[in-house]
């Protein structure tokens, strides 16, 4: 019964992990990575890691996705600036060395 | 390079990784093996200091230098994300309108907000007689008050969370950790030893000697830390305006929309 | 249990690794390479926690278990994975800060567009 | 006195913390003293430890003493090396710090105490990577040293090369130091231990090595390897070094790659040595041949250089390999050699960086053609430039000829021809630009403006803003002071010849246990070496000045400066492949024996 719980969960890591590579939006991949966060919380609940899983359950599933949801969040508005007004490679550039 | 040129490279150094990690796998004791003389050391020495999460009495006590390591990293990283964070000279900052919320959503998050709270607290104060610990807590406490946003909006978030003190929060409970380690090495014993308070009665809340502080330290610094890493973001994402960016001041866009 | 279910978790671990690294190397996005690192350090979680178990063992934690009544599984490699998880969130905190100003300054955040430090 | 080792870390850490809660409370003087004074508090500290750490000293922390041979602590390792190492990146964090005093000048907006708070945590990172006799123990101090530098390299947010470099630094350490886990992990698995003796331990008590120990040996040297920027990892070193501010270069070039080279010196030392670790001939040819690559493709790009700090950069790299080679002889001489090199190299590269600073600071480039004869003013920086290039090429009597010398005669063979010709050419690219900016030699190159030419690919120097508030337009004396004590230091530690001896010393008592006694002196040999990549640095520089056309050959180099490409992807991929070719060189031990 324990084995059959762990193979699953351990499948079910492998294939979220896949699934969060294989993703390249990064908004779905943040959904993906809470996913990932849930399921390794699982597993690890199973391999007899309370410790472990609630942290896993509180920083892999709640504060990385959120990150990752805020930075996007920043990155697009910038974005659609740019898009409209065709900012995006603005004056402020480093260097002289761009071609 | 060109991403032909790059996806060779990778499936190269990726097919010879691959073999090596397989090979060593094949290797490896068997998944379930009963051989763990580290492990099974780390259980006699947590019994013998009456600490009945074994897990902690390793975090806390028997490595507890790891823990001060990791705790330095996490401090470095709120000091590296203020820094990095920061507001430039070419930059302003907006305020956010008001935004409604519907009645349900505020009275949950109302309702849920201080349950949150002290569940934080609760296995942080546990932490050395059940699973969780400072870590764990910290976190769910640094989160909880993060469901004002959901349930008011970021104003009333901003009024509960000035950011220096929780920065100051931060360092100051590193400081405890550092602290309570030299006060063992000036009491006579180890940098970090676990010989200030009483051992206790097994499986209480007093239990397992300077365990319980470094925990508390623990939980402080991570909810601090938590709070002002959210803060950094929800700064950049909801107030500082950079020159690429609207900055009309028709932007309303409620962030709860993305933001969760 | 089976040959298989010996290794599996090892060559789960291996595959999460390798799976990140795949990411990162073919990433568009800088977000979603921040991402993929993060899948990486997943690895080590699994890794770790996997090395550390017992069958039939409990979770190493005495507070409703008589002490020597049952095994345990390895504390420590928990103890190592619990800091492992706080260094990965701290990481992926100050590499998103990196992309948000790497953002900013260069407009973009696809690795193919950002055109400065060659040579 | 073995009780006071993890205040190494404990002290820094402190006077981090309390900078951070207090730094917006006390002006920015108060604040930068109050760092400076821990950073001193821990050198004095880490010196003082040193001279009693014959023999070496062995600390569990939290007082957790082995019982029946087997502790469930972390020890930590206070050896000569350590110490050593200790005491280096004190005095650097303190020159560095004494260097910022003036220059660096940009407080985040109430954060008075952001800056040295960060270093001291950089200091407190790398003390505790130095002292470590844990692998979990150095892999977390590893982490926080990583950690602190990424903050530190992208501190200039404004500027798009510094977050970009930084970004990339980031990425490539964070995977390598996963790989590292994971390399602990297999060995946990192994031997059911974390203390670096216990494991060499065990795996010798387990037979002779497989492919375990084979994946765990490639995973903890490729994050090691990162950090010590070997080819084909060293991609990010410079990204990173050419856009961090100039007192984090300081401590990046003189220290942190460096302890890279220590943590393969130690690990090995102490885990793979024995008969369950790994071959000998194999760890050799690995170190070898990378060492000899990364030696060749630094010099190599390091001469076709024109952003000075680049150029720098390059030249750490060039070095890291030559001490790669040095530590791969596998023999006390060689390490001796090392240890010596790599207390001149930090003394005279920290140096050189600080002198660009302050070039950096007063004309607001560090491009080698823009700034063309204009710093003829500063004839004492220009003196400093000088001196610390023909120390990079090992004139005798610096530290690092002394160094390079007993490596040199330790590697033998065609290695030695590369020991002079790298640093010859990597000396050569600095006295060119001495040359060229100082005396305003040569013909003016034709894109002074700054534009870059028909080769594009090429990273400028013009691009780059002071550090300072606004271009300083008197250099102030801490600025000018720091990289010449530094320079004396890098002069003293080969001119005082009790200073060679007490590092082998402590070399032998850390690896043989003072069984084997080595001592490092001049010989004939080592000082006509000395001289002749000197004087061949000197010929190059000056072909190069008078005759830029003569030795300007970029299209040969451009598939070369094409791998440097900026691209975080293909870093990861190089890693990856480095993984693969690390294993591959370490695979004939592993499958005869």
């Amino acid at each position: 019964m324990t084995e059959a719980l762990i193979v699953t969960a351990l499948l079910l890591v492998a294939g979220s992990a896949t699934a969060a590579v294989a993703v390249r939006d990064p908004v779905r991949q943040s959904l993906v990575l809470a996913v990932l966060g849930v399921v390794l919380a699982v597993l690890f609940t199973v391999l007899q890691a309370p410790d472990v899983a609630l942290s896993q359950l509180a920083v892999g599933s709640a504060l990385t996705p959120l990150l990752l949801l805020l930075t996007v969040r920043k990155v697009r508005r910038r974005g659609q600036r740019a898009a409209g007004g065709g900012g995006g490679s603005d004056g402020r550039r480093g260097g002289g060395s761009g071609p | 390079m060109s991403p032909r040129m790059r996806l060779w490279l990778v499936a190269t150094g990726g097919a010879g990784l691959a073999a090596l990690l397989v090979a060593a796998c094949l290797d490896l004791p068997r998944f379930g093996g009963d051989r763990h003389p580290y492990g099974d050391q780390a259980v006699e020495a947590s019994l013998s200091r009456h600490t009945a999460n074994t897990v902690a009495s390793v975090t806390f006590d028997q490595r507890a230098f790891d823990t001060l390591g990791e705790m330095s990293i996490l401090f470095a990283a709120v000091l590296g994300s203020v820094v990095l964070l920061r507001q430039t000279r070419d930059e302003h900052r907006a305020r956010p309108e008001p935004a409604a919320v519907s009645r349900p959503v505020r009275r949950y998050a109302l309702l849920v907000l201080p349950v949150a709270l002290l569940t934080g607290l609760y296995v942080v104060a546990h932490g050395q007689v059940s699973p969780g610990g400072g870590f764990q807590g910290g976190v769910v406490a640094a989160t909880a008050l993060h469901l004002l946003y959901l349930g008011a909006d970021y104003r009333a978030l901003e009024r509960v969370r000035p950011i220096a003190p929780y920065e100051a929060g931060d360092a100051l409970a590193a400081s405890a950790y550092l602290v309570t380690g030299l006060a063992a090495l000036l009491a006579g014993s180890a940098f970090l030893a676990n010989t200030l308070l009483p051992y206790g009665t097994f499986n209480t809340l007093a239990s397992a000697g300077t365990v319980p502080l470094l925990n508390a330290a623990i939980g402080m610094e991570v909810a601090c830390a938590v709070v002002v890493l959210l803060a950094g973001f929800l700064d950049q994402a909801v107030e500082i305006v950079d020159e690429g960016e609207h900055d009309d001041g028709e932007y309303h866009d409620d962030p709860r929309q993305r933001g969760k | 249990m089976t040959a298989l279910t010996h290794v599996l978790p090892y060559l789960v671990a291996a595959w999460v690794f390798l799976a990140g690294c795949y990411g990162l190397a073919t990433s568009r996005n800088l977000i979603h390479a921040v991402g993929c690192l993060s899948v990486c350090q997943a690895a080590t979680y699994v890794l770790l926690l996997a090395v550390g178990y017992r069958d039939g063992a409990t979770a190493p934690v005495f507070s409703d278990l008589a002490p020597g009544s049952r095994p345990v599984v390895d504390p420590v490699v928990q103890a190592l994975a619990l800091t492992d998880v706080v260094v990965g969130a701290t990481v992926t905190a100050l590499l998103l800060a990196l992309v948000v100003q790497v953002a900013k300054r260069h407009g973009t955040v696809d690795p193919d567009e950002l055109s400065e430090l060659r040579g | 006195m073995h009780h006071l080792l993890p205040l190494l870390v404990a002290v820094p850490l402190l006077g981090a913390a309390l900078l951070a809660a207090g730094g917006r409370l006390v002006p920015r003087f108060v604040a930068q003293s109050t760092a400076c004074a821990v950073a001193a508090g821990t050198a004095a500290l880490a010196v003082l430890l040193l001279t009693h750490s014959s023999p070496p000293l062995t600390e569990w922390v939290g007082g957790w003493e082995p019982v029946a041979g087997h502790s469930v602590g972390i020890a930590l390792t206070g050896d000569g090396p350590g110490l050593g190492m200790a005491a280096l990146v004190s005095v650097l964090t303190l020159a560095a710090l004494a260097y910022a005093w003036r220059s660096f000048d940009e407080p985040p907006h109430g954060h008075a105490g952001a800056f040295p708070a960060l270093v001291l945590v950089f200091q407190a990172g790398m003390c505790g990577f130095a002292t470590a006799g844990d692998l979990f123990n150095a892999f977390v101090w590893f982490e926080l040293m990583s950690v602190v530098a990424y903050a530190l390299t992208g501190h200039r947010v404004e500027e798009a090369r510094a977050v970009q470099g930084a970004l990339a630094f980031a990425v490539v350490n964070s995977l390598g130091a996963y790989a590292l886990l994971m390399g602990i992990a297999l060995l946990y698995a192994r031997t059911g231990e974390l203390a670096l003796t216990e494991i060499g331990g065990a795996l010798d008590a387990h037979g002779p090595p497989d492919a375990l120990v084979l994946a765990g040996f490639v995973l903890v040297l490729t994050g090691l390897l990162v950090k010590a920027a070997a080819v084909p990892f060293q991609f990010w070193l410079p990204d990173a070094h050419a856009v961090a501010p100039t007192p984090v270069c300081m401590l990046l070039s003189g220290v942190m790659v460096e302890l890279g080279v220590f943590g393969v010196w130690r690990v090995y030392d102490t885990v793979f040595s024995g008969p369950g670790g790994l071959p000998a001939a194999d760890l050799a040819r690995v170190l070898t041949v990378l060492g000899a690559l990364t030696a060749a493709l630094g010099a190599v790009m390091c001469w076709h250089q024109r952003h000075i700090k680049r150029l720098l950069a390059y030249s750490t790299i060039a070095h890291t390999g030559l001490f790669l080679l040095g530590i791969g002889t596998l023999t006390p001489e060689g390490d001796d050699g090392v240890a010596l090199y790599v207390v001149g190299h930090a003394g005279v590269k920290a140096a050189l960086f600080a002198c660009v600073g302050i070039l950096l600071d007063r004309y607001g480039s560090v491009d080698e053609h823009v700034l063309h004869g204009r710093a003829r003013p500063l004839r004492s920086v220009g003196v400093m430039v000088v001196a610390g290039a023909l120390g990079l090429a090992g004139l005798p009597p610096f530290g690092t000829a002394l160094g390079k010398s007993v490596a040199e005669e330790a590697v033998g063979g065609p290695l030695t021809a590369l020991y002079v010709l790298a640093s010859a050419v990597t000396a050569a690219a600095v006295l060119r630009v001495a040359a060229r900016v100082f005396l305003g030699l040569g013909p003016t190159p034709e894109d002074a403006g700054g534009a870059s030419g028909a080769d594009a690919y090429e990273t400028t120097g013009s691009g780059e803003e002071p550090e300072t508030r606004q271009r300083l337009s008197r250099v102030p004396d801490t600025m000018t002071a720091v990289p010449a004590l530094l320079l004396a230091g890098a002069l003293a530690a080969g001119a005082v010849p009790a200073f060679g001896n007490a590092v082998a010393r402590a070399m032998s008592e850390a690896t043989t246990a003072g069984l084997v006694h080595t001592s490092v002196h001049w010989t004939p040999v080592g000082v006509g070496l000395g001289l002749q990549s000197t004087a061949l640095a000197v010929a190059l520089a000056s072909v190069a000045v008078a005759r830029p056309g003569l030795l300007a050959v970029p299209d040969r180099t451009l598939p070369l400066r094409r791998l440097q490409s900026g691209h975080i992807g293909d870093y990861v991929a190089w890693l990856l492949l480095g993984t693969a070719v690390l294993g591959a060189l370490a695979l004939p031990g592993i499958l005869s024996g």
